[in-house]
């Protein structure tokens, strides 16, 4: 199952209520403010990097230039534009929103 | 593929509706069919064409109206959500059309892959 | 009530039955969103598929008892969820572990429902064909 | 618009319906339904009431399918169908029965 988060790690739980129903083999997207989780020695990382093991993360590119976060993104995290959030989609059965 | 999408934010303040957009260019791109847009809850701002923007800026609601028009994109805004927002028939913008609740169900029964864009 | 356009739509639609899932984070009054999505779950009724609803986070607060708006002058929604059950609308899954971090437990609902853990929540959402969260 | 019943002037949508839902009495009820060209008996009364009660307990006017379900449970079978239903109201309980019963527009359909 592919989750979708769109929030701010700092702003809304959203993102810690997904990785809590993310199962293993699923696939997490990070886009809009949601990028700023990905970045590399924030407090989300550590979060994110434990969800690593199970599933898969990915971030959005054009949301992350937009933020000018481009070049923090956290190793691991696997940059798509919407050509590949549409791949994402296609490829998981289901999906499902965090907002 | 075909996929419904789901806009449950209206433009410009939230990025949601410039999200589904990306995104429903990209699929059709891809080769993919979009068998519908449905707009619920503020989404239904998105379909008003009164707005409007700044010249230096994006023309949300056009660009949905020439969505429709290319792709013969069926673009759907729900009556209740408008009627409680004040979007009925009189300030439709070119493309969309009024319609029940029904439809969003029927595209998540017809569409392969069903995809909301909210806050 | 419908009796036009939904239900034409109904019977166009007959034959494919999909699992729906609609999930309800966000608590009530606060914003639109679990009116709006208690909207959609009635007219989903009348597509004779298999709808379930799924309350966590915040929207466990959605099916709490008691609820009085009288004096902020909102329209009082919370006896909906019991008429959901005329619809067939029969599978409510409330997480344990949202209900206990809000200091809340399933006496304090006002409808029947499966408190069910985090885990086999993610299980539900997993089975489902269409998930739609708002 | 508006309808006069009792000296009393109501405001109504331009449909018919109650834009005051407290403004409902029987009185009411049965000039809305001379406009409707429904003649109130016993059998409309049986599901104006209903449908008032559902009203009152789930805040929302049942779809058809759950109406007929319902007053063929309340009522015995013979009623709890949607030819019935048709025939005391003609242009369908929805539109007719819920403007006679005070209810609020139904918003689902078009």
């Amino acid at each position: 199952m592919l989750h979708i988060v769109n929030k701010s790690p700092y702003e809304k739980t959203s993102l810690a209520s997904c990785l809590a129903h993310a199962r293993k083999g699923g696939a997490v997207l990070l886009i809009e403010d949601a990028v700023y989780a990905a970045t590399r020695g924030s407090v989300a990382e550590a979060a994110l990097r434990r969800a690593m093991q199970d599933v898969a993360v990915y971030a959005l590119g054009p949301d992350l230039e937009a933020r000018g976060i481009k070049g923090k993104v956290m190793d691991g995290v696997t940059v798509v534009d919407f050509g590949g959030f549409v791949d994402l989609v296609a490829e998981h059965r289901t999906n499902q929103s965090w907002l | 593929m075909k996929f419904g999408l789901l806009i449950n934010e209206g433009p410009y303040n939230h990025q949601a509706a410039d999200t589904a957009y990306k995104f429903a260019r990209a699929a059709l791109a891809k080769g993919h069919e979009i068998r519908r847009v449905f707009f619920y809850n503020d989404g239904v701002n998105n379909a008003t064409r009164l707005t409007e923007p700044p010249q230096d800026d994006r023309h949300i609601v056009n660009r949905w109206s020439k969505l429709a028009e290319e792709g013969g994109i069926d673009l759907v805004v729900c009556v209740a959500a408008g009627l409680r927002r004040g979007l009925v028939e009189d300030n439709l913008a070119p493309g969309f059309r009024i319609s029940g609740l029904g439809q969003l169900v029927e595209a998540g029964i017809e569409a392969d892959r069903l995809v909301v864009f909210g806050d | 009530m419908t009796d036009t356009r939904d239900e034409i739509d109904a019977e166009e639609g007959a034959g494919v039955v999909k699992k729906f899932m609609f999930v309800n984070r966000k608590a009530p009054y606060g914003t639109i969103y679990a009116l709006e999505s208690l909207e959609v779950v009635l007219i989903s009724a009348a597509f004779d598929q298999d709808v379930s609803l799924a309350f966590l986070d915040d929207g466990v607060y959605q099916l709490v008892k008691g609820q009085d708006t009288k004096a902020i002058e909102v329209k009082n929604f919370s006896p909906t969820y019991r008429a959901l059950e005329g619809y067939d609308v029969e599978k409510l899954y409330v997480e344990r572990e949202s209900l206990a971090a809000r200091g809340l437990t399933e006496d304090d609902l006002l409808v029947p429902v499966q408190v069910v853990s985090a885990a086999e929540m993610a299980e539900l959402m997993e089975a489902q064909d269409v998930v739609i969260g708002f | 618009m508006s309808i006069e019943v009792g000296g009393r002037t109501l405001e109504t949508d331009e449909e018919g319906y109650l834009v005051n839902l407290s403004d409902w009495s029987e009185e009411v009820a049965n000039e809305i339904a001379k406009a409707e060209n429904v003649a109130m008996t016993e059998n409309h009364w049986e599901v104006v009431n209903f449908l008032r009660e559902y009203y009152n307990e789930y805040q929302i006017a049942p779809a058809v399918r759950v109406l007929t379900k319902a007053i063929g449970k309340k009522l015995g079978p013979e009623k709890g169908n949607s030819k019935y239903l048709y025939e005391l109201f003609p242009y369908g309980p929805a539109k007719q029965a819920c403007k006679i019963a005070g209810l609020p527009k139904p918003t689902g359909c078009v």
